[in-house]
């Protein structure tokens, strides 16, 4: 039996590193002995990989990891919302054969919930998944999947029942990528990057043990997967760095974050780039002129007020106390920030904002901003979403009417093309 | 930083709102707003004697409770809310504020304890017809007279100014511009000379008074030629102060227009179930809570001593400035016809944050104080 | 016959109003006059006190009346609305009785279509008549009711039956205002003003001749009403203009035009006197602000703008096209502009704008508009009610989905207090 | 004020309209703006040919048609709709300007007849490095050498400045600064001594150069010296053309929003009947159409010598400047997520809008203009 006092903890932990340590291993090698050991993902179950430990206590073990300068297992990436949903759903076999190589890194995964005629509306999915013999054969289009094309395995939301209600006739799926019937196309940008990938499935087969959880059970799997989709993508920034240190490991991580990151090249950008105004504005010489310096008054009031407000919500977290409205303001704000900078950033520029690539301000990245920040609103939740929740489940006020959530949803109205 | 309530500054917040609740519904601001005074000696003492809030934030050497800006911005915060009429702003945030900066030891013992008893009403003369709240607005001539000194001249925009019972001055020496020669005074309600007139204010709930001077033989405060430090220090903490008040009055604002929406019915469906209205309630919290993060952050960082004060508190001022009139726009809209006229309650609101948006400085005011002080 | 080409309009108006026209008679006899020769209404019927003159020449005659200097009827107020309801759903009873003294303005009129539970939404009128013996009795409560405490006649749309849908159980009636079951109390605003009345109605009892068109048909005759009423606001505006001529008329319309535009006294307020913005800025030197400046230029670029597309929409108009898409705009635009009016002469005021009445800017004026501008969004149709017009009948978008329509109206979820 | 367009100007419209449709289809747009030119003379011929766009303001005396700004406004507000590919901005409004307004009857002769018939495509270098749209932010240098003058210096943000065959270029006298020693000059696209680059644009259907002169051998305009007159003439109509053409681009990214939402199901409804989609597209109207005002009136008020009109033509462009960008902005989030990708026309549109908004000077920029110019 672990001893679950801080203390213990911290001083296991801090053995096991001592001991274990060792920047010349290959990434994979000291992953597989954080597996073994249960260090890596500590608060998972001991039979798979863990220690059992409360989650109130991970930090205690981050920290000794940050001290003694050893690598954790890097908690970000649909790969551990893989992992977050087997644990939840998953079978045994599901846990044997999968979450060893997440651990390691080994296998890279993707997700397959949005579809082009569906949009905000995930439970809206048309993909089918049909039995054919003993195998369920896939047909239909997903888009919006980050690293499709190096996937190994997806996770995959399927209507396996239509005329069931639309909630009801989904099923979820581990798809194994590197088949036949699965396309992944890269699907460009209004801002010239291809973060992202149409997938087309054309009779894509999936075993019957790669079904997570029972048959139309999918929305409600698929709700514990977003469920871990935010604080993944919080995490994903806070991965990007690695060390600045000579050892084999950790060449390894930064060529596996540079690799994972690649997509997200462009969110500095689509987020405003705040850091850089007053330094623009300066060197412009534009804070100087009244009236800029009023609009960069004005954002700097926005962004200032948001990120307090993003404080005041973790203090409160930290502190136990229940979640006030505060905590589901930032997405929204942080659109109104990226919209309102990219404003200012227009400004700044004047003229030269017409410009891009090596012809633009700072290399381009100012133009970037420009054709980036609409995607801030849009991406993981629009504006109109996330004013529906705040209104809802802050406000309780009144849902939307629905007209699509009782009947046969092959009787529901529905985009005709993606 | 630190950047939460500990719970006890929750409690208390707690137990102050339903106090304040009890103590003043509106209907006791509209009986209030409609005397000439604004409010009542006797009701003012007796409710600050249950809750002393007129010795919070008053240093216990000089018979206060020594708490800082934060606990002082939640008594604000709940006061906006309730919009109580009491001389607390002008009493304990501006005289209390000027004296404690720049008066002497002495001058601290002798005036203070009265202050944070609640038994004087202070305030502090700065504005002048010209209507700026900076130093190098005020013209008012301060003339040496014997040991003493003799004020003559005008203040407007006197919070409180026809009524208080004591009367901290800003002026100047004679010649004197900008930041010299400003010296502070005090002069008692009732000096010979001193003519005190009521004005009518958009905003019937925060009296003003212009005060004329005729020769007003005044005590100087603290160091003479040395009032511009002290008075600019004032006037950070007042506008924290006062971003704290309009946040409380916002959220009002904005709960009592979602309430009144949730209620209502219109065209056989709740006024709160159409997505208009649903969108425009998740934007004004988003205002209300985003300008509350900066006057809770300011009130902190004053606490904490932060070298960006200036800046922080003025950046908190403007969050507040436009949050508060934008809500109470936004509560007018929502409840439709009804919001504009008399009897409902929302003008009152609107009206308070009408006069806080200008109060002590506009939006863009404190947006370019903020930029040019900015340390970064 | 009467010859309806235009000249033939013009000299015959003329000959008539030369041989008529004079200054010293009273203005009930003068209207009189009008009212027995038909030049007064020229487009009514020839029957009651028109000439049957089509609407495209009534221009001619009124070019003719001010070519003169002869005072016309004017075309606005409540009674206005009155006398079109009637010629188009009245009987002749009520033409007979009604219609002449309207002309004359004898009689004062209002309209008792709003209530305090009911708002935007004019057709949830719950105030009810019932026949009691050989009479209607009403109970109920009316709103925003402008000149009710002098009104003779009031325009009166009450339900009739409680068990038909909502649109269906109303009926319209000409309701006695001059009797003991009818209250009228003065409902005070924001600003200080007190331009319209509640109205209680307590067992007030209509005679059933005083029905206007069949039972149930309400809604429809209240939608010809409302109709005119745009068109009257307008032209009340125009109405103020009485020459500025010594004369017993003049000195009586005058008189009536003080006492009926006394209500709209601070309607310039509430439009945020865009005219006072650059005269003020000279003034105080806020003009050499450039943030200042900034905002004015906002507020000019759209209030002309706002102007231009009015002018736009009447120059099409008058060329007889269709109705474009700017014919809709005004209302919103204003609202637009009166806010953002507002917004700046708080910038020009500064401290200021705290003050009101005597203390306050020119003499009140500024605090005025700052306390009257809200209505402009509300009164005459709320931005909300706009935008849902423009978006449905503009740009034929889809219709709010109703959930009061097709039920017996006591079935409908409604305010239960005022 | 003439304020309604006649019935053969709403047929020229209806006209051109469809023939753009057809000729100007986004799959077009997207072949040309990829090609480093921007434009194909072939195509661009074959398109004038048939409506001779390019004559259509160009004075009867010199090769033209004779119509107004109305008429010319009217083309280029529909090939801002259609985001027509070609050099018609920069040869018909700029070069072909400056020449009317500067130039000698004789150079008139000579020079407009061809930009009349398309055979000559022109443009206007005129901002530098510093990146003013004004006269006083030109710093290039006109020497006198012999009979003729040669410049040296760069031009920056050209219009079509690399594919053009004449380009009119503003200079001024050494040592001269405002207003003062400005001339204009006409040299050949293959001048010697001249190097033009093309930049890369974030709107790549309006393609820009930067045009580098080593002592090019250039032809005077007009007067020497007297050019800072008809400069700021030419760029006041300029505004205004500018202005017609965004208010057409920021219509047609409106309609074709309207449409998508029309279409478009979610949640088993079409988005369009959600209600702050409706409010959504009435506020797009509201912008688009109020900005389409000032741009018709801007282009009456030139045609009727209105005195006010350096005023009026910057309050169009400063309407159209947000107005284009707000509803690009807005077209894109009704899009949702295909908005945002390449395949999705809206981005074509969008980045006009960017790239427009700030083209002859931004909205701040013409709202100062229109202010300091305002003759009430």
């Amino acid at each position: 039996m672990v001893d679950h006092t801080e203390a213990a903890v911290r001083a296991e932990a801090s053995a096991w590193l001592e001991a274990n340590w060792d920047p010349n291993r290959s990434l994979v090698e000291w992953r597989d002995m954080l597996a073994d050991s249960g260090w890596g993902m500590p608060n998972w179950p001991t039979e798979w990989y863990g220690k059992d430990l409360p989650v109130g206590l991970v930090p205690v073990v981050e920290e000794e990891f940050k001290r003694i300068g050893a690598l954790p297992i890097p908690k970000s990436g649909i790969r551990m919302l893989a992992a977050a949903t087997i644990l939840a759903h998953g079978t045994d076999m599901h846990r044997e054969k999968f979450l060893r190589r997440i651990i390691t890194g080994e296998d890279v995964w993707c997700q397959l919930f949005s579809e082009p005629g569906s949009g905000s509306d995930l439970a809206g999915a048309t993909t089918r998944a049909v039995m054919v013999g003993n195998k369920w054969v896939v047909n239909g289009q997903k888009v919006w999947t980050t690293s499709a094309h190096k996937a190994h395995w997806g996770l995959l939301l399927a209507r396996t029942d239509m005329d069931l209600p639309k909630h009801k006739g989904l099923s979820y799926f581990i798809i194994d990528m590197h088949q036949e019937g699965v396309e992944a196309v890269p699907l460009k940008q209004m801002n010239n990057h291809a973060s992202f990938n149409q997938v087309f499935l054309t009779d894509a087969e999936v075993l019957p043990d790669f079904q997570v959880a029972e048959l139309g059970d999918g929305w409600s799997v698929a709700t514990t997967t977003l469920m871990h989709e935010r604080r993944a993508a919080d995490s994903l920034r806070a991965w990007g760095q690695v060390p600045d240190l000579e050892g084999r490991i950790y060449d390894e991580e930064r060529e596996e974050v540079k690799t994972t990151l690649a997509p997200y090249s462009w969110y500095p950008q689509r987020a405003g780039r705040v850091d850089l105004i007053m330094q623009r504005a300066q060197e412009t010489g534009a804070i100087n002129d009244p009236v800029i310096r009023q609009e960069i008054a004005k954002l700097m009031v926005l962004h200032k007020s948001a990120e307090w407000t993003a404080r005041r919500a973790r203090a409160a977290q930290m502190q136990g106390k229940p979640q006030g409205p505060e905590g589901s303001l930032g997405k929204l704000a942080s659109s109104n920030v990226a919209r309102a900078a990219a404003r200012v950033h227009t400004m700044l520029s004047g003229a030269d904002a017409m410009l891009s690539g090596s012809d633009g301000e700072r290399d381009g990245t100012i133009a970037e901003i420009l054709v980036s920040f609409p995607a801030a609103s849009i991406a993981g939740g629009t504006d109109e979403i996330q004013r529906n929740i705040i209104s809802e489940r802050v406000l309780r006020m009144p849902k939307e009417t629905r007209f699509d959530a009782d009947k046969p949803f092959k009787d529901v109205p529905r985009n005709t093309v993606g | 930083m630190k950047f939460s309530f500990t719970d006890e500054q929750d409690e208390f917040r707690t137990v102050l709102r339903r106090f304040l609740e009890d103590r003043s519904p509106s209907t006791e601001v509209r009986r209030l707003m409609a005397t000439a005074e604004g409010w009542e000696r006797d009701r003012w003492s007796e409710i600050n004697a249950e809750l002393e809030l007129t010795a919070v934030a008053i240093p216990e050497a000089y018979g206060g409770h020594g708490f800082g800006a934060s606990e002082q911005c939640i008594v604000l915060e709940e006061m906006g809310r309730a919009l109580l009429c009491a001389p607390y702003f002008s009493s304990t945030v501006l005289a209390a504020g000027a004296i404690l900066n720049a008066g002497t030891e002495e001058q601290k013992q002798a005036l203070l304890p009265k202050i944070a008893s609640g038994e004087t009403v202070a305030t502090l003369a700065f504005t002048e017809g010209n209507g700026r709240w900076d130093n190098a607005g005020v013209e008012m001539v301060a003339t040496k007279s014997g040991s003493g000194f003799t004020l003559a001249g005008s203040k407007n925009l006197v919070l409180d100014g026809h009524t208080a019972d004591l009367i901290v001055v800003l002026a100047r020496a004679p010649g004197s511009s900008g930041d010299q020669g400003l010296s502070l005074f005090t002069v008692t309600g009732d000096a010979a000379g001193l003519e005190r007139t009521g004005l009518t204010t958009v905003d019937e709930t925060r009296k003003l008074a212009r005060l004329d001077f005729t020769n007003v033989a005044a005590e100087l405060l603290g160091e003479e030629g040395e009032a511009a430090g002290p008075m600019a220090t004032t006037l950070t903490r007042a506008a924290i102060c006062l971003a704290n008040e309009m946040v409380g009055g916002a959220d009002r604002l904005r709960e009592d227009a979602l309430e009144y929406v949730q209620m209502r019915m219109q065209f056989g469906r709740s006024i709160a179930s159409f997505q208009v209205t649903k969108h425009k309630a998740a934007d004004m919290l988003a205002d209300v809570e985003l300008a509350k993060s900066a006057a809770y952050y300011a009130a902190a960082a004053l606490d904490e001593g932060d070298d960006d004060i200036v800046s922080v508190a003025s950046l908190a001022k403007a969050a507040a400035s436009e949050a508060y009139m934008q809500t109470a726009i936004h509560a007018v809209q929502m409840h439709g016809g009804i919001g504009f006229t008399w009897d409902n309650d929302t003008h009152l609101w609107f009206k308070r944050a009408k006069s806080s948006e200008v109060f002590l400085g506009d939006a863009n005011h404190h947006r370019e104080v903020m930029m040019l002080n900015w340390a970064e």
